[in-house]
């Protein structure tokens, strides 16, 4: 299962909802962070934390040109692995099934 | 491996329709098919050739239409949604059908993969 | 019913692939059009004969709250809709106990039976699903 | 008292563009006056004469058009934002009129309260 | 100040920053919930609390109608004051400014 | 400058009223629109001679990060435009210090001058506009 989130860790509760059910049963998942998401993926902030426990049990990708938009580029928090347009296709074709967390 | 892409929001507004375009771009150079990209909600909004943003900004809607000509790609506004949105036959930019939304389901019936871009 | 569908004969449509569809609903009705939209999906994917199931999770459970009247707001009330899903045979509702929880919410205030499971199994049928569409 | 009214979300997809009608109506019903309605971002798509809801459901497009009508009300569509969403003077519904940003501001100054509906 | 929230408190943050400022400073300021964010105006919920809290030094309204349509006309919490679309444009029209926290 | 203004005339625009005036700006750039479309609003208030000011709180502080490139995404950079407010005489810029502290930022990481101020004094200064449109 590659999940997927959009919005920003800050204002909306979307990433806790996702890795509440993504760490129920890390088993196979991954979670791909994309738009207002990846400030989820900088460190230095309130939500570090979370992300880092998160990475215990489940793989965290975070899409490169909106890291690159928002001036995040210098932030990422180690561990965090990189992707662009190309690698999310790669990763959506890798995982059975897609879920975006609207 | 064949994708089908649900774009939930309007342009401009959220950059959901910008993301589905560059996965859909770097889907096909990397090989794959696009079996349909199916527009919902919003999503229609992204349809009428009447828009036309600034001058130094990306122009999304003839964007997608450039796509589905050149890779010849099926491009579907859900009809009820369109409907509730002013989106008519008459506005539609070249590319762009308007179709039931058993053209979704069939869609990820038919795609090994369908992808969800919204808000 | 071929408008509804998207012009796609139910021959057509009946292509003999039987796959797992999940509608996940996260949003709460009225502040937003997801919730009517949705249903609206779900109801078409009837006719196609897939092995169909929703989900309830976060402020989606309040979708299924009894005793909605939008009347003063002058929008449609759907809410019975959800009562009409038994005559699709759409039958799998799932709601998350957490997100009943956290809103105070128990079986007997939701508008129709549904299966309450806890995140962990929420999360293995979501896993198991071919195609999982989210509003 | 005068009232401006700022709409930031298109029909049906957000509460705000009905929550901003019946607003205006029982400020009008109160004797209040309404400066200008002013339609920015999303909002724009509330005033496309092309909009066809299902029967059971508001007409959200229509009923603007009308409390227009009855009451007089300014109705002003930002140029900007129609543009960038397909909005334009021939599919404008009665009512309606499109016109800069400058008309939203100089309602914050006019009016004596200016009140946000938005997403 | 009348400060509008129109967003769930399980959804977005939006309430919980505008509590921030507006019990930084409670002096004339009053908050009114309406649309989804009226379902921080009922009780039995994981957020209960910081609407009891926030009553401490600001008023609390919610919109009936909202209410009503989302059915939660029966678990209001005692002390939140009900207004209806007049009610609305009252408190509006009593109020130098007002801000809708978006 | 009259199309821009909605065909009002300076003449008609000062009309001798001097409002305070405080866009919020509290979404990230690039995610959704507002961030931009909020910026076309400030910038057509300063023909207008009234007491302008923006506060940036929560996402909204991420508007002003240093070394925005949106080349990958295809969307037009529009940070440089916050360097252009001055020109404008738009000088009030204020960030809440909670917000940029809960993001791990600081004035360094940021466009431009700005003054940081506590949620107590932001809120001081809301209390004291007449009018407050929020992005």
């Amino acid at each position: 299962m590659l999940n997927i989130v959009n919005k920003s860790p800050f204002e909306k509760t979307t990433l806790e909802s996702c890795l509440r059910v993504a760490q129920a049963r890390p088993n196979g998942s991954a979670l791909l962070l994309i738009e207002d998401a990846v400030y989820a993926a900088t460190k230095g902030n309130a939500v570090e934390g979370r992300i880092r426990d998160a990475m215990k049990t489940v793989p965290v990708y975070a899409l490169w040109p909106d890291l690159e938009a928002r001036g995040m580029q210098d932030r990422v928090i180690e561990g965090v692995k990189l992707v662009d347009y190309g690698g999310f296709v790669d990763l959506a074709a890798e995982h059975n099934t897609i879920q975006s967390w609207l | 491996m064949k994708f089908g892409i649900l774009v939930s929001e309007g342009p401009y507004t959220h950059q959901a329709a910008d993301t589905a375009y560059q996965f859909v771009k770097a889907a096909l150079e990397k090989g794959h098919q696009i079996h349909r990209v199916f527009f919902y909600h919003d999503g229609v909004n992204n349809s009428t050739k009447l828009t036309e943003p600034p001058q130094d900004d990306r122009h999304i809607v003839n964007r997608w239409s450039k796509l589905a000509q050149e890779h010849n790609i099926d491009l579907v506004v859900c009809v009820a949604a369109a409907l509730r949105r002013g989106i008519r036959d008459d506005i539609l930019a070249p590319g762009f059908r308007i179709s039931g939304l058993g053209q979704l389901v069939e869609s990820g019936i038919q795609a090994d993969r369908l992808v969800t871009f919204g808000d | 019913m071929t408008e509804a569908t998207g012009g796609i004969e139910m021959e057509e449509g009946q292509s003999g692939i039987v796959k797992k569809f999940m509608f996940v609903n996260r949003k709460a009705p009225y502040g937003t059009v997801y919730a009517l939209e949705g249903l609206e999906v779900v109801l078409i994917s009837a006719a196609f004969d897939q092995d169909v199931s929703m989900a309830f999770l976060d402020d989606g459970v309040y979708q299924l709250a009894k005793g909605q009247h939008t009347k003063a707001i002058d929008v449609k009330n759907f809410s019975p809709t959800y009562r009409a899903l038994e005559g699709y045979d759409i039958e799998k509702l799932y709601v998350e106990k957490e997100s009943l929880e956290a809103r105070g919410l128990s079986q007997e205030n939701l508008l129709v039976p549904v299966e309450v499971l806890n995140s962990k199994e929420i999360a293995a049928l979501m896993a198991d699903q071919d195609v999982v569409i989210s509003f």
